[in-house]
């Protein structure tokens, strides 16, 4: 048993208005002049700390919460989960 | 819905010819349920539009009434029932923002939202996650805009488990001769204004006027991701344009896009209209065809002369309002629609805009008989213990937790507040004290088991919440919300609410003035959710400062009760929610007795007699005046023999009947005679029943036996905190 | 006669009711709705009021956007030539995240957004938003944000405590968690002064609720009163 | 030059009590019996796309905006930012 720590980002699926992402980029980011920035996209991150057996099986836990308690709604959302390096 | 067979065929007879594929999209999305009312315009008929105060009835984006000479009310109702149902949060949040624009399409300032709300059973974590989602969604989107929500109404059944009603509605005034309602005319340009169109929402209404598919993210199409501060950019440079005279017409671009709002806009004046599809702004790449029917949020459409062009976009500049000038209208007659100079679309208005109504069959369900029957051999309960489980029914249980999650001061126009009496309270600021009272309601319960019946007293609940409080009624809109129109026994269910509520309207002389329907509430069984008549109502208020509140203001004050009480446990919450039955009838609708009760609880208001006023409803008597006791703390004492009744012969049927038509008042004991007098005079049923004390307790007796006594403390606790306790 | 700016931006919406509160405390004033691109501090205004909403939809924080506006970076000039600014609300969140006052907000210790009528206490009211205050005062007036809970680290506390005017929530009342029941804090001078709770809702005793006494009062007045006879 | 995809991470600092992670933990995850969790945090997650001769300089040039507009407030947050894999 290891304890691992497992990230799971949830952000709008691409093709779907970001008004947060947007709103920063266009109102923040370009206003100031940051103009290499040529895309701005914002997700929700959560991390886990997880006990388990190997870093995979981690990863699995984490996925089986996120689409069993509901924390994103695949309807809109993209959910991408990693191990912390 | 795709097209059916006919209609193509009748298309092709319409053109002449075969349809281009965006011409076939136009009419899917125009001919569409949601956009069309192609099942339910015959019925909706009956509906007494008309009345003395009626400035702009069904017909256009919201309708207005003037609630006092020169100052207009636009309200109107709309359902998010299908997009909820897969996106709990933005679903929600872009109902809001479409009722909105709706109102704001005649100039209007917006100034209140309602939120009504049937939800499935919160021990069902389906269920749950969506109530949430939807909370949380009117939530943040009606707080961002800047419009307070002040009133609601929320009922929790297992039927709505995955498909939930999600009624909002929005209440705007403005200067009757600032209404914006010229003519559009040929020549006069065309602008789209708001947010980038996107392939988001494409057939939105055509997704609402089908069943949901059983594998909900599937549903993609009509998924939007809700724009608060484009909508409130929204509001703020129409509110400018329309105070500066700038333009001729607005119109929502909701379902059905473009191609609805356009043909809807020439078809109604006689235009025709030349769109150049290629100069829209958009957010991605989207074809013709995605563009004339794509339901992107937050946009609308300006119609502005042309000479007036520069001065609407300066305003647009100031806020920073992205825009095209996409077309103009003409004298034509056709919308003719072209992508970089190709027609890709040529079509009559009137013909898009107005298909055949469709005569729709309807069956009664063989199992009504046994819903309407009246319920024998009720077993014997304790009613202490009956009272403890209504308060903390959810259906009766405080929705603070729902309500403080709402911005419901901004404007500083909130007189009463929720939770505190039976309408909400708007000032007007025209310079004096005058006012409007707000509410919507339905009773999903009443509405399943007997659809006439259950619908007029929908609109009789909502007329008497707004006589509480101390208002004049003046208006109504409604929203039925049926199941599959193609079933016989689910368009019967629809057709049977709107006669109820035609029958009711025109018993009580109020005009519904507008309205929504929304059909395919089914789950992916197909099984319809309980069909439920939403009603909406405003009232007018000579001084807001006379309003009356539910909470009892002294010690030592006298209660009466208004109406009599009768044996219709039938369809109620406490034969639901104590015996697990839902049949039996429902209550009798009373419209003579609503009339009359409403004139005396007017009076009563008016001469000053009355402390507060609470109506009876959902739990009978005893959960109505425990309301009273607990949002106050102060005591009260009720005896059950002074109750008028006809027939009842259970403790039960006195405590928690539903009968129509009833209210208590509190009054100071030195003006209870005059009280009577008037009652007599009127010829309404009143007794003094009840007294306030200065004891922190609920007691009801029979005659000398105390048959419930409870520490205001303890109930309290059960009314304002089951709620909040099973959200978490 | 005075003139008073009640700035605006994207999503701003308590400005008209801020507008609407000033009229009805005082009929000597001029105050004006300004829009963010048109605000120019060399405009003359005698005091400045940032109002509650949701500035540029509240994305990435709450008043983080419009903090870094063109408008709002004049304000530290207004600071420098004893111009009052009040912000409420949104408009405390947008002079925090400016830096004109100390501190940080987080989302409400419920998680959720709450709107309700809240009791405050004043301490060591100064400065020509609090001049007609009493020490001690207890205000009453309506709460309605998601992210409230003020935030400031025992250090600062220590530094502004016995210097800064105060506003605290009264301990049942502190909803959201704010760090030592914190709900309006000023610059040491009271020039500058934030309050997270709606004085504008609580003017009209017509809309306060039974229990309570509109306290928002008592900030207009006193801002009408310093700006015609100082401080 | 090229295209990077940088990822700026903003999350509450240790020690300030994150409601959101709370509720997620305590009411939705602990509740299901997934209890192999030990911990969760929340934090927001800006991806930006960004023109640079370099993935250091895409790096830094991400941290300035960060730390200039205040992408991050350091009283209250941790900021850690990487180039994305
Ligand atoms: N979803 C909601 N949103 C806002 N306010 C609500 C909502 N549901 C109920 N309320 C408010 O709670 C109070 C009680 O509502 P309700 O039980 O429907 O009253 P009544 O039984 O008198 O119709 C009212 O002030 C109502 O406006
Ligand atoms: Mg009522």
């Amino acid at each position: 048993m290891g304890l691992y720590r497992v990230v799971a980002v949830v952000s709008y699926r691409r093709g779907l208005k970001d008004p947060e992402a947007e709103t920063i980029y266009r109102d923040l980011i370009l206003r100031h002049g940051y103009s290499a920035v040529k895309e701005v996209r914002v997700g929700k991150q959560f991390t886990l700390l997880v006990e388990a057996e190997s870093p995979e099986r981690a990863v699995n836990y984490v996925k089986e919460i996120c689409d069993k308690l509901m924390i994103y709604n695949p309807v809109i959302h993209e959910l991408y989960v990693t191990i912390h390096a | 819905m795709p097209l059916s067979r006919e209609e193509i065929e009748e298309i092709k007879s319409i053109l002449s010819r075969e349809p281009t594929l965006e011409e076939l999209a136009m009419f899917e999305a125009q001919w569409s349920e949601h956009c069309s009312y192609k099942s339910s315009r015959r019925l909706l008929r009956l509906l007494p539009t008309a009345g003395r105060n009626v400035l702009i009835g069904p017909g256009r984006d919201a309708p207005a009434v003037e609630v006092f000479p020169g100052v207009a009310v636009v309200f109107k109702i709309e359902s998010h029932n299908h997009p909820s149902a897969v996106d709990p949060y933005n679903g929600a949040a872009t109902g809001i923002g479409g009722i909105v624009r709706d109102i704001l399409t005649l100039g209007a300032k917006p100034i209140a939202l309602l939120d009504m709300l049937y939800l499935g059973d919160l021990r069902d974590s389906r269920a749950k996650w969506l109530a949430k989602g939807i909370v949380k969604g009117i939530s943040d989107y009606g707080n961002r805009i800047g419009i307070p929500t002040v009133a609601g109404d929320t009922w929790f059944d297992s039927s709505f488990n995955t498909q939930p009603l999600v009624n909002v509605a929005c209440v705007g005034i403005a200067k009757t001769e600032e209404l914006v309602r010229d003519r559009p005319a040929p020549r006069d340009a065309i602008l789209v204004i708001g947010n980038p169109t996107g392939r988001d929402g494409l057939l939105g209404s055509s997704f609402a006027s089908k069943p949901l598919s059983d594998n909900p993210s599937e549903d993609i199409g009509a998924v939007q991701v809700a724009d608060p501060l484009m909508e409130k950019i929204l509001i703020d440079s129409i509110l400018e344009l329309a105070r500066k005279k700038l333009v001729k017409f607005v119109k929502d671009l909701g379902g059905g896009g473009l191609t609805t709002a356009v043909a809807e806009v020439a078809a109604d004046f006689d235009l025709g209209a030349e769109l150049r599809l290629d100069r829209l702004h958009l957010r991605t790449e989207l074809t013709p065809l995605e563009i004339l029917v794509s339901e992107s949020q937050e946009r609308m459409m300006l119609v502005v002369d042309k000479e007036k062009l520069a001065d609407v976009v300066a305003v647009l500049e100031k806020y920073d309002v992205p825009r095209s000038l996409i077309g103009f209208f003409d004298g034509s007659g056709r919308i003719k629609a072209y992508y970089e100079n190709k027609l890709v679309a040529d079509i009559p208005a009137k013909e898009l805009a107005k298909p055949r109504d469709i005569w729709r069959l309807s069956r009664p369900p063989v199992e009504l008989v046994k819903l309407l029957n009246p319920v024998s051999d009720i077993p014997v309960v304790s009613v202490a213990e009956a009272l403890d489980s209504l308060l903390s029914s959810p259906n009766i249980a405080s929705k603070k937790w729902i309500y403080e999650q709402y911005d419901h001061e901004v404007g500083i126009r909130t007189i009463l507040k929720p939770g505190f009496g039976d309408a909400a309270v708007l000032r007007l600021d025209t310079g004096d004290r005058r006012g409007i009272a707000v509410k919507g309601d339905a009773n999903p319960r009443y509405t399943a088991i007997d659809p006439f019946n259950g619908a007029a007293n929908s609109v009789a609940e909502c007329y008497r919440n707004l006589v509480a409080v101390g208002s004049t009624p003046v208006a109504f809109v409604d929203e039925p919300n049926a199941g599959n129109p193609e079933k016989l026994e689910h368009f019967w269910y629809f057709e049977m609410m709107v006669k109820g509520i035609a029958w009711m309207t025109n018993e009580l002389g109020i005009p519904v003035v507008g309205g929504k329907v929304s059909f395919y509430n089914e789950d992916y069984r197909g099984r319809q959710v309980k069909p439920t008549a939403t009603i909406v109502g405003v009232g007018a208020i000579e001084d807001v400062g006379r309003v009356k509140s539910i909470d009892l203001k002294h010690e030592g004050s006298t209660i009466l009760v208004v109406g009599t009480t009768y044996p219709e446990l039938g369809g109620t919450e406490y034969l639901a929610r104590v015996h697990g039955i839902e049949a039996g009838g429902v209550p009798t609708p009373r419209p003579s007795s609503e009339l009359r009760n409403a004139s005396y609880i007017a009076k009563l208001i008016d001469d000053e007699i009355a402390l507060s006023v609470h109506d009876i409803g959902l739990g009978g008597l005893a959960v109505a005046i425990a309301e009273m006791a607990v949002l106050s703390d102060i005591g009260v004492e009720i005896d059950i023999e002074k109750i008028p009744h006809r027939g009842c012969s259970r403790l039960d049927e006195i405590l928690f009947s539903e009968t129509q038509a009833r209210y208590f008042i509190e009054v100071k004991p030195e003006r209870v005679e005059k009280a009577l007098e008037l009652a007599s005079a009127l010829g309404t049923t009143a007794a003094v029943v009840a007294k306030t004390t200065g004891r922190k307790f609920y007691t009801v007796k029979l005659g000398s036996i105390t048959v419930i006594e409870k520490h205001l403390d303890y109930l309290r606790e059960l009314h304002e905190e089951s709620l909040r306790k099973t959200m978490v | 006669m005075p003139k008073i700016a009640i700035l605006k931006f994207p999503g701003t919406n308590c400005d008209e009711d801020v507008l609407k509160s000033l009229r009805e405390v005082g009929r000597e004033v001029r105050a004006e709705i300004v829009w963010h691109k048109d605000f120019r501090l060399a405009d003359g205004w005698d005091a400045v009021i940032v109002p509650g909403g949701f500035s540029y939809g509240d994305w990435l924080r709450a008043g983080a956007i419009a903090a870094r506006s063109r408008a709002v970076l004049e304000l530290p000039e207004a600071a420098i030539k004893s111009v009052p600014v009040l912000g409420i609300c949104n408009g405390f969140q947008i002079l925090v995240e400016a830096g004109l006052l100390r501190g940080a907000f987080l989302p409400n210790e419920s998680g959720r957004f709450i709107c309700r009528w809240v009791r405050l206490r004043v301490d060591n009211p100064k400065g020509p938003w609090l001049s007609l205050a009493k020490n001690g005062d207890e205000l009453h007036m309506p709460i309605a944000h998601g992210e409230g809970r003020y935030y400031i680290e025992e250090s600062d506390y220590k530094s502004i405590t016995s210097s800064s005017p105060l506003i605290r929530y009264l301990p049942n009342d502190n909803l959201n968690g704010s760090s030592y029941d914190i709900a309006g804090v000023g610059t040491e001078d009271g020039y500058v002064l934030g309050v997270m709770p709606h004085p504008e809702r609580a003017v009209n005793p017509l809309l306060t609720p039974r229990g309570f006494k509109p306290g928002g009062e008592v900030i207009f007045r006193s801002i009408l009163y310093s700006l015609k006879s100082g401080w």
